[in-house]
């Protein structure tokens, strides 16, 4: 069956070199999209043309090269920030991962504005990323982490929500869970912080690669989302905050770049977006980041997300046809309300032998907890395989996963 | 299945199917350690019941894979009733069966470690996990529970020294 | 004058494209080294082979890319170990640069183990990587900063040493100054810490680029060094410690990668190194690094250091020879003592007005402070302009700048 | 120098070897800013003494390149003697000269602001900076005292408006 496409998909895998790779004696069915995305050769070739061209440290020189390096550096940013929908590039700040962005949150703004018993309010289905860094403010200052429960049909549940918000300093939450796809509803979630005077702060990791984002629209205070899943480059993160909390924010990470002077008694920080960038920041990086966004906004983030939501509806009525009732698939069961990340378990066989299989057939798909494990914990379950889609996906990707499917099951069929 | 026979012997999926010593003991007076693989979610508990230095009972709980988990299992078959040192030597020969030599650069040009630091051993059923070499991420899956039991036996060894 | 050079340098010079450039008419002549390297052909190459054919996440997948990925991402850890001598790829930490690998000391070491008043010794020369973060520790926690001066000959001042390190706790100091290329008297200091009892920290940044390094023998607890700066990427800085301080050392960073177990009461922590990389890792730079280490290792790194020393030498004539009494290189005179960084000032002309007109030849240089107010105050100077040698520079490149100093030495001459 | 004409136009080089208002003032009573840019090292103080709203003496201290130092001087004698109100103008009219519109997303696209935020002022000799613009970071340098300037200016304001 041939479902309607707004997508190109073969164009679009034409253009991400890694596919045209063969393994094992078939091609790469790349199904590992949540984990990290592939490149398209544009980025791959915007980084090594930096360095061919106009490798220079940024800010810094009074020569061309270093002048190109820094418009390389700063044009990256802009892109970003209109990518988004920030009201300035100031407030567009490059760390190395989604994981630094929300640790200098928590550590910055939290450990200065936070006491003990402040409660934090963060969602059963949060990456270790949005649970580690406020479990480290528990022991520290001795703050109290409540958790938003997550129900069986993978939404999460908003019954207790006033009294979960009861005084709370901070909201943090998902925009779209990376082991259910679930969409959160980022709007209800941001104007119950608002209404309680919580600050709301938004992992946008899993979504800002795949939906239309507006951060300005959402109304929260901090965005986090990471570069390597938007078919950017390893190496590079983004926080985007409000002017006004990244003024409020003491710096985090310190030394060169971020400053305005140095004494021997103490320091005066720079101005935003570089108070918060330490060191020599990722340059290649940032311009391959540009060219990824580049990349994105010439398919189209409409296009894409379009083509997401139709894939993710083939690949439920498909594997749930092949597979029958062996198959499980967690998460919610409309493809307009998640993402297209599949998580599921099959009856008897282990996900991680399941993806043995997989891999026999070149199909990548990656088992585990993915780094969710009190949400992993709360369904009752060890360990998933996650299938997870993105632009260059097609429907023969799907199959080729329901074909590894029905063959582990074959063969674990004891 | 093509290219995964050296992975999934028969004997190594009997012991997934039938876990051998599956279950828990009363902790105290059983030893308990519990043993994470971070990359996968594979969690095993070892529970140890040592009256003096003979391992007189064993248990294992916890969920995993085929290789973690019948590995779990073998190792518990071929632990029960041998001592804390025997033990121990077991661990260290089928640590180095899954070519982990501890303290090593394991750089491409690491010198395999001396010989004589691998107590020549016979593995018995566990020879059937060797494959799993050949598959570097399932290696962690296969010594988790070796891993745990060395936990376990380093508590009852620091126990039995600390003064009574 | 030809000297004696150990170096193929025409041949070394081929290997990295920017080199090729031709800017404003002329060829590119980089002298900003000091600030960030240029990439060989070989490095670039790496990254877009490895994005090219197996971009995954590591540690994660249970397919044949992610462990191609995870090959490549602990294949470059164990270069790097034995690159810099380290007992176990277990002692060395991929963090995203200098600046967060001594920010990680100060914050994770630091904030666990000392208390008010605790004697933090540094040296003048420091560049703010290593001075700031040790300021918000003095405004946190009350620690005492103490600075080892710099006498006027570019050494370090030791007549006070004893007295400066009574009591004190750390001591920490770069390996070799970037603004007057002195190289330390490491063995001394590190001695000298040891015999009061304090931990070491050495930031080798400037160092392990240029000069043969062994962490065992230098003995310290703590290395710092970054990529970009020995031919490697942007977005990648390593960490050594000791396994015993790393084990004595609680998490910095928090999120996936660094964690054994997450419930939602708390965490456990994974075992060295991934202990300290949180979230996904550089990879590709890690890639990049690995390879620029292979690069500098089939060069060599004694000869690159002769190369350095007798092209320092050359450069220190030759400038003095030309600009006569109106220039004024400040560091050690003697080549064998400094690195080919060469701080300089000329009469009458301000430092960034002098790297103005070099660029309109093509010559790169940095004018300003270098990230070192502190050592620039103590020296008199606001800004000096900083010309920095590396294995692709050779005398012609001496003698561009020679030339380009006379023509600004002209141009401002009214 | 061919290339740098644009930049170092005479009335430039006079301003830094003779540079005017060069000095301090004894601070209180005058109002003392400093500025730094952190990219290049330079610094610049700003003392000034207005008594009401007119700015009777300025002063210039700290040390910088050609660009920063003249453009330091020729803000100097620009202001004196002006309202604050007029000042603020000339801050205004400089940084467009520069091209820096305030609160604009400068990506490549960025519409200029409309001409109407830009007040039509004779910027005389400081006419000269307009070059500076073409060669983007030595904006900073030409900037740096104006944003000084405007710090000032700023403290003045809200002192005045605080109740005596
Ligand atoms: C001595 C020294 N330490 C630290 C750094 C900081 O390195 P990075 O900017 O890569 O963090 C530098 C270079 O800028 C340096 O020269
Ligand atoms: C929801 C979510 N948050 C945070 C992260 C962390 O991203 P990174 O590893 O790039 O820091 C991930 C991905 O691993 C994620 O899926």
């Amino acid at each position: 069956m041939e479902a309607r496409m707004s997508l190109d998909v073969a164009r679009i895998k034409a253009d991400f070199p890694i596919l045209r790779r063969q393994v094992r004696d078939g091609r790469l069915v790349y199904l590992d999209s949540a984990n990290t995305s592939q490149k398209p050769q544009a980025v791959i070739d915007a980084m090594a043309h930096y360095y061919e061209n106009s490798n220079a440290n940024v800010h810094r020189g009074t020569y061309l090269i270093a002048e190109e390096a820094t418009a390389g550096l700063e044009g990256a940013r802009a892109k970003v920030a209109r990518f988004i929908g920030a009201a300035s590039e100031r407030e567009v700040i490059f760390t190395k991962n989604a994981t630094e962005a929300l640790n200098l949150v928590v550590k910055a703004w939290g450990r200065s504005h936070l006491k003990a018993g402040d409660p934090v309010v963060i969602t059963e289905l949060e990456h270790h990323a949005n649970i580690v860094p406020w479990h480290q403010l528990v022991e520290e200052i001795g703050i109290e982490l409540r958790w938003i429960p997550v129900g069986p049909d993978g939404h999460l549940d908003l019954t207790d929500l006033d009294r979960l918000l009861d005084g709370a300093r901070v909201l943090s939450f998902a925009a779209m869970s990376n082991v259910l796809g679930t969409i959160l509803p980022i709007d209800r979630l941001v104007a119950a912080a608002r209404a309680v005077g919580a600050i709301a702060i938004i992992d946008a990791s899993q979504y800002v690669p795949h939906v239309a984002t507006d951060v300005q629209a959402w109304g929260a205070d901090f965005v986090a989302f990471t570069g390597h899943k938007m078919c950017g480059p390893t190496g590079i993160g983004v926080l985007w905050g409000t002017e006004a909390i990244l003024d409020d924010t003491p710096p985090f990470l310190t030394g060169g770049e971020m400053i305005l002077n140095v004494t021997k008694e103490g320091f005066t920080v720079n101005e935003l977006p570089w108070k918060f960038e330490a060191g020599t920041p990722p340059i290649a990086e940032a311009v391959g980041l540009g060219a990824a966004v580049d990349y994105l906004e010439s398919v189209g983030m409409e296009s894409i997300r379009e083509h997401e939501v139709t894939l993710t509806g083939y690949a439920l009525r498909t594997l749930t046809e092949r597979l029958g009732d062996r198959l499980t698939i967690h998460g919610p069961a409309e493809p307009a309300e998640r993402g297209g990340v599949l998580s599921f378990v099959v009856d008897d066989i282990h996900p991680h032998d399941l993806t043995q299989v997989f891999d026999q057939y070149g199909v990548c798909v990656r088992a585990g907890h993915h780094c969710a494990k009190p949400l992993m914990r709360s369904m009752g379950l060890g360990a998933t395989a996650r299938a997870s889609l993105y632009l260059y996906n097609d429907e023969a990707d799907v199959d080729a996963l329901a074909a590894a499917l029905e063959s582990a099951a074959d063969f674990f069929a004891f | 299945m093509p290219g995964l026979e050296d992975l999934y012997r028969e004997i190594i999926l009997d012991h997934y199917r039938n876990p051998r010593n599956r279950g828990e003991l009363e902790s105290p007076p059983a030893h308990r350690s519990e043993g994470f693989n971070p990359l996968c979610g594979d969690e095993i508990v070892v529970y140890l019941a040592a009256d003096g230095t003979t391992i007189d009972d064993i248990r294992i709980a916890g969920q995993g894979c085929s290789i973690s988990q019948s590995s779990a299992s073998m190792m518990s078959a071929a632990v029960k009733g041998k001592t804390v040192a025997e033990a121990r030597d077991l661990v260290k020969a089928f640590k180095a069966m899954m070519s982990i030599h501890e303290h090593e650069l394991d750089g491409e040009d690491g010198a395999p470690e001396p010989a004589a630091d691998t107590p020549e051993l016979k593995l018995g059923d566990l020879e059937a996990l060797r494959g799993v070499v050949k598959f570097p991420v399932r290696i962690k899956c296969a010594t988790l529970s070796w891993n745990t039991l060395a936990n376990v036996l380093n508590e009852i060894e620091s126990a039995s020294s600390r003064p009574q």
